[in-house]
């Protein structure tokens, strides 16, 4: 789609975040097959551009709450890979000194404030942050992804419903990859568009094609213009795919060949990077540029990483309480 | 006897349960984590279609809907898997499954299953590590049963079915692959009855769980020292075989007991609770516990390793005792 | 407008419907006098509702209710002196004294379990619909609550699971907020629930849900048993939004009685307290109901009049019993928490 | 000092800490209006709407929005009424609130407190009178306070406000009409600390919340018989001050510990534990326990009644333990 009202250089650092996630999740991948990573690990490999789409319009201060396959999103809100690849790695280094891993992400100098390995569970987080946000006056929003898999719990409604009540700064993203853990979402329920419960409690929302960062971008433009001018919630729903299982070792026998390789025809780096190559905005050269150099740092973070110390055992008794 | 895994016991069971029983439903997850076994379910699934149901991620809704099933003459088995998600379907649980007898004054029955994985399993972090088993032992109206050998997991499991009560049923990831003697055609192990997994003569150690099959192994390497540990696991805490217990205890005089829930009011601290009650007099040196540092589960594997009631920390408990 | 039905059963319902008025009525001079205590909650108000929906149910049909159950006891035919005894914490009350007017349950009836956790029923109302299903036994499931339980994350799980399985079971929503206390009429439900209409809930869902007038029994009675019929046709769930007016007496901290109903109210309210006066006049479901049955020549005032003779009177000795009833034994407390 | 109800000291410690700190906002359903008892009345007005903020029946939700209102610098208060629907949001409390801190590495912040209203008064049944402290002591991350006076209530509460950790403050509803003298404006109650309300030399009594009065009229019985009773109530759930019982029962050797949740896996046995492991060689006689029967709270008063142990039957396990 080439009628997108973008500025062509401000453009090129989406795609560069685009690798960075890319490559800093493919690494970690490796990692995790070499037994260097362990434990639980959500890959959001093919999803990146609902995460770039959405926090390249956020301002550092804005707080944004995960997921368990949150990687991405801290990535795009700017959180250092270095410390983002140590935690995972469960390296005293990392961002929570090895406490929180893979799935309870927190990186506050960049505004990412937590993810969590409840389904559904930052949600109504997100809606104190914007609480919060909305008595400080200086226009902050609070953002939120999850899955389609949240959109059938508890606090998803209940937290739509307050948010809509109280007229919240939140804006709810719905990375809606098709699958809650291994089952389709229409195993889940009869819904189609999770947006439709935005509907119910009188939110305005949209979905768009979560795999075209434009499109993610336009309308999170208008989400959280909606939620900065102080008239509440919005929620834009994101159709996308994991291209990988549910977690890392995860075979994935529940979903059909053809159906993966539809999904990575529609890749938003290669889309994105048609646009721009259409656009005549970069080169094929420059495109090899921003993905090695998106390597390479994923390298320098994961040697990093790697030559992090362990947490000293004693260190497993500190920070229970403030 | 026949030799088999904790997972293929606990399917043999499920198999035959659902064989037996038509009423029995299965609700959710697959019974086996993410652990490789999972095909074994896989056949179960695909051999009753209607009752091997799979909802959405709705823990307060599934664990409503099967205490409501229960009530209305189903047996429902439901898996919340991880234990930490216990904590979405606590309303049903706690509030409604738990009472729903007793409120009526004896007149609604609640015959369901919460099976659910607690406990360190490598990774899982502070939102996946939990055993809950020490709060619902302070809730009246749940029968709470810990499994801990392919014997155990199987009697165990049909008794929890065949039961009027809602029943928790605490399993261990790390269990699935131990092996251990079953016999064919054995009978289902009746609730209330402790099981002496070593005999000992030195020192008492009360196990549950995933730590007896670690309190075993310690009590294999103290015996290369002359040390005779007792091994008793209690299988069940409500109902609770104090008798056996005690029997031990009068025995050794020395206690020490191992659990992986958090310390502070945890399994460990009811169980001395009520040793230093009822047999103060026998006991030749105070009691100690072994259980998980009152830490939230640290992500890191060091850290993780830490916690948990190790090797070390069982052994040094040992020996403190023995002095 | 009456229900469809034949006089007797017409009889029938006004009878029951005087049950739970003067049972209700009765109950909260014991407890100003502290025969009983605890929270309690009324449904006076509600029971051109619950008469008649519950009528269009089989004997063997499931019943899920809330804090607010007398009514649908009452309605469905429990024996007021059971009831009462239980409410006052007595040994020949339902449950024996432990459950109380938050949880009075009455399985040969239908009722299982009655939760006091708003929305704590919707899942497991789904729960017995399930098994109804899975048993194939015929059976459907009516799950009673108020429009506040719509505001727990239990009411929508419930509803997406009873959806997607197309379990047997009728949720219907008894909004007693329609003009009252704190409720705004027509840009929102309440200050709490942003959806509006509430039906738009299970209609997100598809569940098929309407809106009905929960004063007018005809309409209450035809709804329910198409809704009914359409269940145990295999249909999966309904959801039905009966809308009353909320009876002045509830709209203190504890319920009080201005006005002790006596069915020559339905023609003259000159001497009810002005405040509650229009209550009375034109909101009050019995009092129409009556109405309604001398206008259509059903009944004359004094069949009425004697009907609701027999009922004061089956009540009083209903408190008697209940206040005759010894409490149970103190050891009973630690018993029967396992089957 | 002036004397002051129980509900007073909380209302008033409220509202000297909203006064005190602008970040102090209060959630809850009904608070506005003053909640179910009256505790919260007067504060929307002193305060606006704003900062007292009525909630839909949504408790899990609320309580997550608090625990993100207090990431992003708030100090929320949260009002969950009877601590029983405390299990609607037992997921964010124990998932969330009490790992938040720990799991980011010492990032986060959760400066929250959680008031509920706990125990047997007014034959509410089952869903309206549990005790569930034990369960909240358990999870590490949460601090865990129950007053059993005003003074303590007052105390405590603007401590725990002030705490930058998740703390649940349990209130007793059977205490909210008790009087007692209450110290004016800035009082803290530390956190952590017990206190010895009666000293004595004969056995030691450990007794949390309303259980404390029972045991105070129990400890003015038997002195009258002689008996020496030394009473400490924790005030302090979790993190528990062992160090005050010990010492205690150094002096008395003997222990028993009174409390109204069921003795089950109840804060009884943590206590229990800890004492024989600290002062096994002290220790004349068995621990004891005074608790509640394993079963749910029954509704009839005559079953409510005697699921409460009172002072009869804490002279009687005093008198087991002394053997006399």
């Amino acid at each position: 789609m080439v009628t997108k009202r973008e500025n062509p250089t401000e453009l090129v650092p989406l795609l560069r975040t685009m690798w960075l996630i890319r490559a800093f999740e493919e690494k970690v991948s490796a990692l995790y097959a070499m037994r260097e990573i362990r434990g639980l690990l959500h890959l959001g490999i093919g999803q990146e551009a609902v995460a770039v789409g959405t926090c390249s319009l956020l301002r550092t201060d804005d707080y944004v709450f995960g997921g368990h396959r949150s990687h991405g999103h801290a990535i795009a809100k700017g959180a250092d890979i270095n410390r983002l690849m140590a935690e995972i790695a469960g390296r005293a280094t990392g961002y929570c000194a090895g406490k929180g891993g893979s799935m309870h992400i927190v990186a506050l100098d960049a505004g990412f404030v937590t993810a969590t390995g409840v389904v559904g569970g930052t949600i109504p987080l997100a809606l104190g942050a914007a609480f919060a946000a909305k008595e400080k006056s200086k226009g902050q929003v609070a953002v939120v992804f999850f899955g389609d898999g949240a959109g059938q719990a508890g606090a998803f409604h209940e937290s739509l419903n307050i948010a809509s009540l109280w007229r919240l700064p939140v804006i709810f993203v719905c990375e809606n990859n098709g699958y809650a853990e291994f089952t389709p979402l229409s195993s889940h329920t009869l819904i189609e568009r999770l947006a439709r419960h935005a509907q119910t409690y009188k939110i305005p929302s949209n979905t768009v094609d979560g795999n075209d960062l434009l499109e993610v971008r336009e309308a999170m433009t208008k989400a959280v213009q909606h939620a900065r001018t102080g008239k509440g919630p919005a929620f834009v729903e994101c159709l996308t795919h994991r291209l990988r299982g549910h977690y890392e070792g995860d075979p994935a026998k529940y979903r059909e060949l053809s159906e993966l390789a539809e999904w990575k025809e529609k890749d938003p780096i290669a889309r994105f990077t048609r646009e721009l190559k259409h656009r005549k905005v970069v080169a094929d050269k420059d495109i090899a540029a921003i993905e090695s150099e998106a390597r390479k740092l994923t390298e320098q973070a994961a040697q990093f990483a790697l030559a992090s110390p362990w947490p000293a055992p004693g260190e497993v008794a500190s920070q229970v309480t403030a | 006897m026949r030799e088999i895994a904790y997972y293929e016991a606990k399917f043999e069971a499920l198999n035959e349960i659902m064989a037996a029983d038509p009423t029995v439903h299965l609700i959710n997850g697959t019974f086996l984590s993410l652990s490789p076994h999972r095909h074994v379910y896989q056949e179960l699934a695909n051999k009753y279609r209607d009752r091997v149901m799979s909802p959405p991620i709705s823990e307060l809704g599934f664990c409503g809907l099967a205490t409501g099933a229960a009530m209305a003459g189903l047996r429902p088995i439901v898996d919340i898997s991880t234990g930490s998600f216990i904590f979405e379907g606590w309303p049903q649980v706690a509030n409604e499954a738990a009472n729903a007898f007793s409120m009526s004054g004896g007149q609604t029955r609640v015959p369901v299953v919460f099976h659910l994985f607690h406990g360190l399993r490598g990774g899982g972090a502070a939102q996946h590590s939990a055993s809950p088993q020490a709060m619902l032992w302070n809730n009246p109206g749940l029968e709470i049963v810990l499994p801990s050998s392919p014997r155990d997991v199987k009697g165990l499991l049909k008794t929890a079915v065949a039961s009027d009560n809602p029943t928790i049923f605490v399993d261990h990831v790390q269990l699935l692959d131990v092996k251990g003697d079953v016999p064919e055609n054995d009978s289902p192990i009746p609730f209330g009855l402790a099981h002496v997994k070593r005999k000992g003569s030195d020192v008492t150690v009360i196990a549950t769980s995933y730590m007896v099959q670690r309190c075993l192994q310690v009590a294999e390497r103290l015996a290369s020292e002359r040390i005779s540990a007792e091994v008793v696991d209690p299988r069940t805490l409500v109902p609770f075989d104090m008798a056996t217990l005690m029997t031990s205890v009068e025995k050794t005089g020395r206690v020490v007991i191992v659990d992986e829930t958090h310390q502070s009011c945890g399994v460990a601290a009811e169980i001395a609770a009520r040793i230093v009650e009822s047999g103060f007099d026998k006991l030749k040196a105070p009691l100690r516990r072994v259980s998980t540092l009152d830490v939230p589960v640290s992500y890191s594997p060091p850290l993780e390793d830490y916690i948990g009631p190790r090797e070390d920390r069982i052994i040094e408990a040992i020996r403190a005792v023995l002095r | 407008m009456l229900p469809k039905l034949p006089r007797e059963t017409l009889l029938d319902l006004c009878r029951r419907m005087f049950v739970i008025r003067h049972f209700e009525e009765s109950l909260v001079p014991l407890h100003d006098k502290g025969v009983f205590g605890g929270h309690y909650h009324l449904y006076i108000g509600q029971e051109a509702t619950g008469v008649p929906a519950l009528s269009c149910l089989g004997g063997d049909d499931y019943l899920f209710t809330t804090h607010r159950n007398h009514g649908h006891l009452l309605a469905r035919g429990a024996d007021p002196k059971k009831l009462c005894a239980e409410i006052l914490g007595r040994v020949d009350g339902y449950n024996k004294g432990k459950g109380g007017s938050f949880h009075t349950v009455v399985p040969s009836l239908g009722f299982l379990h009655t939760s006091a956790v708003v929305a704590g029923i919707i899942p497991l109302a789904t729960g017995t619909a399930y098994a109804a299903k899975a048993l194939k036994n015929g059976r459907i499931t009516v799950c009673l609550f108020g429009d506040g339980a719509l505001e727990e994350g239990a009411a929508p799980e419930a509803l997406n699971l009873a959806s997607l399985w197309k379990l047997p079971v009728l949720f219907l929503c008894e909004n007693n907020g329609k003009y009252g206390a704190g409720r705004a009429t027509s840009a929102a439900q309440s200050s709490t629930m942003a959806a509006f209409p509430l039906t738009d809930l299970p209609k997100a869902y598809k569940v098929p849900a309407q809106q009905i007038d929960g004063l007018d029994s005809g309409t209450v009675h035809a709804t329910i048993s198409q809704a009914v019929e359409k269940i145990r046709r295999g249909e999966g769930p309904q959801f039905v939004e009966a809308q009353t007016v909320r009876w002045p007496g509830s709209e203190t901290n504890w319920p009080s009685v201005a006005q002790r109903t006596d069915s020559s109210l339905a023609w003259d309210v000159s001497g009810v307290p002005e405040k509650v006066r229009e209550w009375y006049r034109s909101c009050d479901p019995l009092l129409i109901f009556i109405r309604e049955l001398v206008d259509a020549k059903q009944a004359t005032k004094e069949e009425i009049a004697d009907i609701e003779r027999k009922v004061k009177a089956e009540i009083a000795d209903a408190v008697e019993f209940a206040v005759a009833s010894p409490y149970p034994k103190p050891e009973e407390a630690a018993k029967e928490y396992f089957a | 000092m002036p004397e002051q109800t129980y509900l007073e000291a909380i209302r008033g410690g409220l509202h000297e800490e909203m006064s005190h700190d602008p970040s102090v906002y209060l959630f809850g359903e009904d608070v506005a209006l003053g909640g179910p008892f009256g505790v919260t009345a007067g504060l929307a007005e002193a305060f606006g709407k704003n900062r007292v903020v009525n909630t839909p029946i949504s408790e899990g939700t609320v309580m997550g929005l608090a625990i993100g209102a207090a990431t992003a610098g708030l100090r929320p208060v949260v009002e969950i009424m009877f601590i029983d629907f405390i299990t609607l949001a037992m997921d964010q409390l124990v998932n969330h609130a009490a790992k938040l801190h720990y799991m980011s590495g010492g990032q986060l912040k959760i400066p929250l407190t959680v008031r509920v209203q706990c125990g047997i008064s007014g034959t509410m049944g089952a869903h309206h009178s549990q005790s569930l402290e034990s369960w909240l002591a358990h999870v590490p991350g949460l601090k865990v306070v129950m007053a059993s006076n005003p003074a303590d209530a007052k105390g405590l509460l603007k401590a725990a406000i002030r705490d930058d950790n998740p703390v649940v403050f349990i209130e007793h509803r059977g205490l909210y009409w008790t009087r007692g003298q209450v110290p004016e404006g800035e009082y803290l109650v530390p956190i952590g600390k017990a206190v010895v309300a009666r000293e004595g030399e004969d056995l030691t009594i450990v007794a949390t919340a309303k259980m404390l009065a029972a045991t105070l009229e129990a400890a003015e019985e038997l002195s009258s018989n002689g008996i020496s009773v030394e009473v400490i109530d924790p005030r302090t759930l979790s993190p528990l001050d062992v160090e005050t019982i010990v010492s205690s029962v150094k002096k008395t050797s003997r222990l028993i510990i009174v409390h109204e949740a069921v003795e089950k896996d109840g804060i009884g046995a943590e206590i229990a534990t800890q004492v024989q492991q600290e002062a096994f060689y002290y220790l004349d006689s068995p621990i004891a326990r005074v608790a509640a029967p394993f079963a749910p709270v029954p509704a009839s008063p005559a079953l409510e009644k005697c699921f409460v142990p009172g002072k009869t039957e804490i002279i009687r396990a005093v008198r087991r333990a002394l053997n006399r």
